[in-house]
């Protein structure tokens, strides 16, 4: 066991699963000598040598698709996207290549590939730099896309990531990678992808969100329980394919139901929930499942980004309102 | 060194067998018996055969959109026959004499062109990767291939094609430079065959030739005549020893012509003038290499028809077998998704199933 | 007035706009000499010359970057991009830059473009050439994203949208581009973007679908009627931003909500339209809102794609169920 | 025509003036008087002094991350001088000289680094486009601008800018060879600073210099010392007459040097050695301008200084009205998104202000 952030317990993971695994690759750029922008990959490049972990040119696209070719040649590239904003010119390869490859070849052509990339906003950065992906990456079929929301979880699920035969996005929530520390078991465990976790059981309302929303909900909930009020909290983990179960069951307990996320609401990842909800629990709703949700704006730059991101007192009061229906 | 006297800015493209089958430079002529050649060429007229036929079911309805490849044989076969079986083979969509030099059977590339999904899948040990249909897309896999086997320490050598409109888009370029800066041992092979569907060479770029995109990404590039199967074996396999040998890759100019359509959805008469096509009926590369096997003594006009009709026949039942057979099960629409089908496709598969028996009551 | 199909009507509006405007230019791949693979842009050089209709070499992002820069400078581009499939590499220019200069420069540079493109599949064609994007552009603030489902309606809408002064995806659903002809005036007209139409009015059911599938629906719905089934049904139209008044106005009357599309059922359009019903007629509702929608499966070669279509009798069963819940 | 010594395959680099402000090639001197390059020179200076403030000030926490342009001052002003006002100039994110120089005023730079939207919006006339973010993709814009001035026949020409990490970028070669297909009356600029980040201008590419890229496209190009005003100035100056008459694009290389960090959220001990800092440091633009000046008699070391703390003085009061209007209004958030603001929209804007409303009370 060892104390780590977020940030470090994914570092600690890549150098794990490399020093356990030698087809195990990392590259992105400025992953190797600088060791990654936010320091993810420090370290690994003195380890395993330039050849399994290495700087690319700026090239989001080749990133990605050479990604493919080493995953058909025998290799599990771990690839980063220096910030999610810059996976767009890799999508036509996401899209049409990662996603597609093993139903395109029925199987023969597996892609146990990770891209990783830091996600959501609330940094303070620039343009392009607090983007949501969640929606765009969730709606492609043969995409596994999952972020972790605690160092513990980083690395079980980082693992399980690595490990799967199955393309994966890893979505790292940029604010909270060096928000508070945990400790984080240093040998192997691995947390299963496409589980939600119910992070507390409630009964007047569920709650679901994932990323660094998670801290802001924990910290609502303080507010929401002051007053009386239950609710169930549930990280998503796993937002494609997502855990209708566990959400439809937590539903139909509390007949309330609320999605926090930071992406823009309108077609946003908590459509598809309320949507799930309806299919799976709707004899039980007592209110309208709701939704807590980024504006249909782009994500202004920092200093009106406060007014974009949800804290905890604008969820609680959506909450609340919800409960009180 | 090939590239050193048809590199990218010599303004020289190298040609070894002319168009009437005279072989002009006996000292490049590559080491291959004279029944190796007759072995090439047959696998030219194989795929010339099979393209035949495949147009033909097309226009009986029977066959869906399907992209020609007459014309550009000696690019494909040439250049396939200069790989090692180990090596990898990335397409983009019109290459069938090198799947069929491949060992990709007749049988699967129909089965593609028919809209079966495993018309993709090929026999164990046939290191090819699938037709990639966004333009562009499949050269950075070969670099990641090539990548890998730099990796791993492996002596495999990768070979990835793309049209001359392909070299438009950014993916080219990506692809050139980090097979540049990672020393990748791939070969990338243009077949220039002059046309993006109706938009002509020169429209693509102003570059006076394609294989001078080479110099962008620093890497060594050849202009060849690709209706000479000669110059394409003998580049490509230049090229493709010295990848092996850790020179890093190569990129090479097959400059062609596409004699048919784009593909069966389009009309050429609209964009090109019919005796542009009569230019380059007389560089037909299995014309002249037929001419040389002649005069060689190993093959002749009978032979040649014979073949032809044989493999035809052969091609047909292949397709009758593909008729058969070719249409996917349900569960083939699920099952590939994901390694283990996740709960909700199996709803909807399920779902589906039940729908489809409530129907058939 | 004249009988034109579908691809007839575009031709016909882009001949007429770029008589009537001067600044509109067309370009695309093989749109110029060839007339487009569809033949949407045919006559087109002939007439106004090869500065204002042309070829493009092949590469999306240029297409689209270059009409950003056209725009900017006075002109109004209407681009195309030969197939939806083949969008994804622009998705960092539309993304990142169209959907995006106006707000970035606090309305300085308005976009005032089009950009086509055939759209949907059941045309037994390769790979990629059968895709559904509504989601993946509707959920991107700042496109306006339009579908028409007749000629009357493609003239209309698209005069709507090439004079907008915001970027408008225009999507083609290439299926029933020459399905049939229809009476097409010859004048000026426009149809507003942002309103869907109801097709139908009826008592029992709220069915919203667009594109290719409206036809589908009204075949569906003659099903239906003989079994004494009375669904109103509405053409979505604009996917974004969607007209949420007139299906909530709908729903409360009806009570009951199918949506129908032809993109993957999971984070698809469809997961919207159930948000916004439980929005706006929660207590309206008398059966779950349900989605008939595409599998999550990458969409299927011709073979295998009459699987995944829906067609009138699956169509009618879904609604059917949801009418007797 | 200056391109075609120093074409890029020539292996030459054009420089006027020297590392000590002497002219090397006093023919090339372009028509200036002392006056004029003095008043460039100034805006170096400006530019310099700003971006030192902007360090100095994100280092109290009052500014965000800040991208500084020491040791780029002369590719920038002296580029953008050799511009009409009416060109279009498309920045990539490193030009402050650039926009100074256009116009820009440092209130609109500073409100952008500060964090607000209305940091991309120039007034009236000054025809430069925003920031662009994503590596490469603004030069696709800047191509579309001059194909729009040539469609309707306009005379004005766009500069447009990136830096060497970017030309790794699919846009790059996609955004060269529009240029080159449509003879868009467009310079691209590249500022090569030798670092992407931490990636060393030799990890992007195996090409021995930047400029040879160009041939891709089949585009003319020239390399520049980025460091000399001077040069840069005739370099661009030369390719944009070219290009308003006519003749198409020109990709300019400026070999140039980032003295500082990439922003300030990074730390260049990281990757790479101070020696090799220091070896730039004599090379330095304003160093070697400032000794030209001098020598010219037109300027004094005593009057730098004073031009320098005078305009540090300004820049900070800049910045204070930044820091005391830079705040955006809620209403800003929600009412550019659409020329018309659509009803979801206004929906969740009249929602918030509710919810900021009671939070109040
Ligand atoms: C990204 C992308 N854009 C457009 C298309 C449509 N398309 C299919 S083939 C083709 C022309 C390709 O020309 P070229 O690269 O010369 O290859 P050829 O067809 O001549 O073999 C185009 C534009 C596509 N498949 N992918
Ligand atoms: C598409 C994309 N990928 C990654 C980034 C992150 N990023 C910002 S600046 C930069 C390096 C740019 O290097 P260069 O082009 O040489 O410009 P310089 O910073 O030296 O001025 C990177 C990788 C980005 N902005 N856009
Ligand atoms: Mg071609
Ligand atoms: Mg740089």
């Amino acid at each position: 066991m060892a104390l780590m952030n977020l940030i470090g317990a994914i570092n600690h993971t890549l150098d794990y699963e490399m020093g356990r695994d030698e087809s195990v690759v990392v590259f992105g750029e400025d992953v190797g000598l600088e060791g990654g922008v936010f320091r993810a990959t420090v370290g690994l490049q003195e380890k395993y040598g330039a050849k399994r972990c290495f700087d690319t040119p700026i090239a989001e696209a080749a990133i990605v698709g050479t990604a493919v070719g080493m995953a058909i040649n025998g290799l599990k590239p771990v690839a980063e996207i220096q910030f999610s904003g810059f996976a767009y010119p890799a999508f036509n390869q996401i899209i049409s290549h990662v996603a597609r490859m093993r139903n395109r070849t029925r199987g023969q052509r597996n892609l146990p590939l990770v891209i990783r990339m830091p996600h959501g906003g609330g940094i303070k950065a620039l343009e392009h730099h607090s983007e949501s992906l969640d929606t765009l990456l969730g709606h492609i079929p043969g995409l596994k896309v999952v972020t972790p929301s605690t160092p513990y979880d980083a690395k079980g699920l980082l693992l399980s990531a690595i490990r799967d035969e199955d393309p994966v996005i890893f979505l790292e929530p940029s604010k909270i990678y060096r928000a508070f520390r945990q400790e984080v078991p240093e040998d192997d465990y691995t947390i299963p992808l496409g589980k939600a976790k119910v992070l507390k059981q409630g009964t007047d309302v569920t709650v679901v969100t994932w990323g660094a929303y998670v801290h802001e909900v924990l910290k609502a909930d303080k507010i929401l329980q002051e007053e009386g009020i239950n609710a169930e909290i549930i990280d998503l983990r796993t937002i494609s394919p997502i855990d209708g179960e566990t959400i439809i069951d937590s539903v139909q307990k509390t007949g309330r139901f609320v999605v926090i996320h930071e992406a823009a609401k309108s077609f946003g990842p908590g459509a598809e929930l309320i949507a799930l909800v309806n299919e799976g629990a709707f004899l039980y709703l007592e209110a309208p499942p709701t939704r807590l949700a980024g504006f249909d704006v782009t994500i202004p730059l920092p200093r009106g980004e406060h007014h974009y991101f949800l804290d905890a007192d604008r969820m609680a009061a959506g909450i609340r309102k919800v409960v009180r229906y | 060194m090939l590239v050193e006297q048809y590199g990218p800015l010599k303004g020289q493209m190298l040609q070894i067998m002319d168009e009437t089958g005279f072989i002009v430079q006996p000292d490049l002529v590559p080491d291959l018996s004279d029944e190796e050649w007759l072995e090439l060429y047959k696998t030219m007229l194989r795929t010339r055969t099979a393209d035949m036929k495949a147009l033909q079911l097309q226009r009986q309805g029977r066959m869906l959109t399907y992209a020609p490849n007459t014309g550009q044989e000696a690019a494909q076969v040439g250049s396939a026959a200069a790989m090692e079986k180990n090596d990898w083979h990335v397409p983009a969509f019109r290459e069938l004499g090198a799947w069929l030099h491949r060992g990709v059977p007749l049988e699967t590339v129909y089965l593609y062109w028919y809209g079966n999904e495993y018309g993709s899948k090929f026999p164990e040990g046939v290191k090819n990767l699938p037709i990639a249909v966004p333009i562009g897309s499949q050269l950075a896999h070969g670099v990641g291939l090539a990548m890998a086997s730099n990796i791993k320490g492996e002596r495999d050598v990768t070979v990835a094609y793309i049209g001359d409109g392909g070299t438009s888009i950014g993916d080219f370029s990506e692809a050139l430079n980090f097979a540049g800066v990672f020393e990748a041992p791939i070969v990338f092979i243009i077949q220039n065959n002059q046309y993006a569907i109706s938009v002509a060479r020169h429209k693509q770029t102003k570059a006076e030739t394609l294989v001078q995109k080479a110099v962008a990404a620093g890497i060594p590039g050849i202009l060849v005549d690709g209706n000479d199967l000669m110059a394409m074996y003998a580049a490509t396999k230049d090229a493709i020893d010295r990848a092996r040998q850790g020179g890093g890759p190569t990129l090479i100019e097959a400059y062609t012509y596409r004699l048919g359509a784009h593909t069966t959805s389009d009309d050429p008469t609209k964009y090109r003038e019919d005796s542009e096509v009569e230019k380059w009926k007389p560089k037909d590369p299995i014309k002249r290499m037929k001419a040389y096997l002649i005069s060689r003594g190993v093959w002749s006009e009978e032979q040649d028809e014979a073949f032809q009709e044989e493999y035809g026949e052969y091609a047909l039942e292949v397709f009758r077998k593909v008729e058969a057979e070719g249409e996917p099960k349900v569960e083939d629409l699920f099952k590939y998704t994901y390694k283990e089908m996740p709960a909700h496709i199996r709803e909807q598969y399920e779902e589906y199933l039940e729908y489809l028996e409530g129907k058939v009551e």
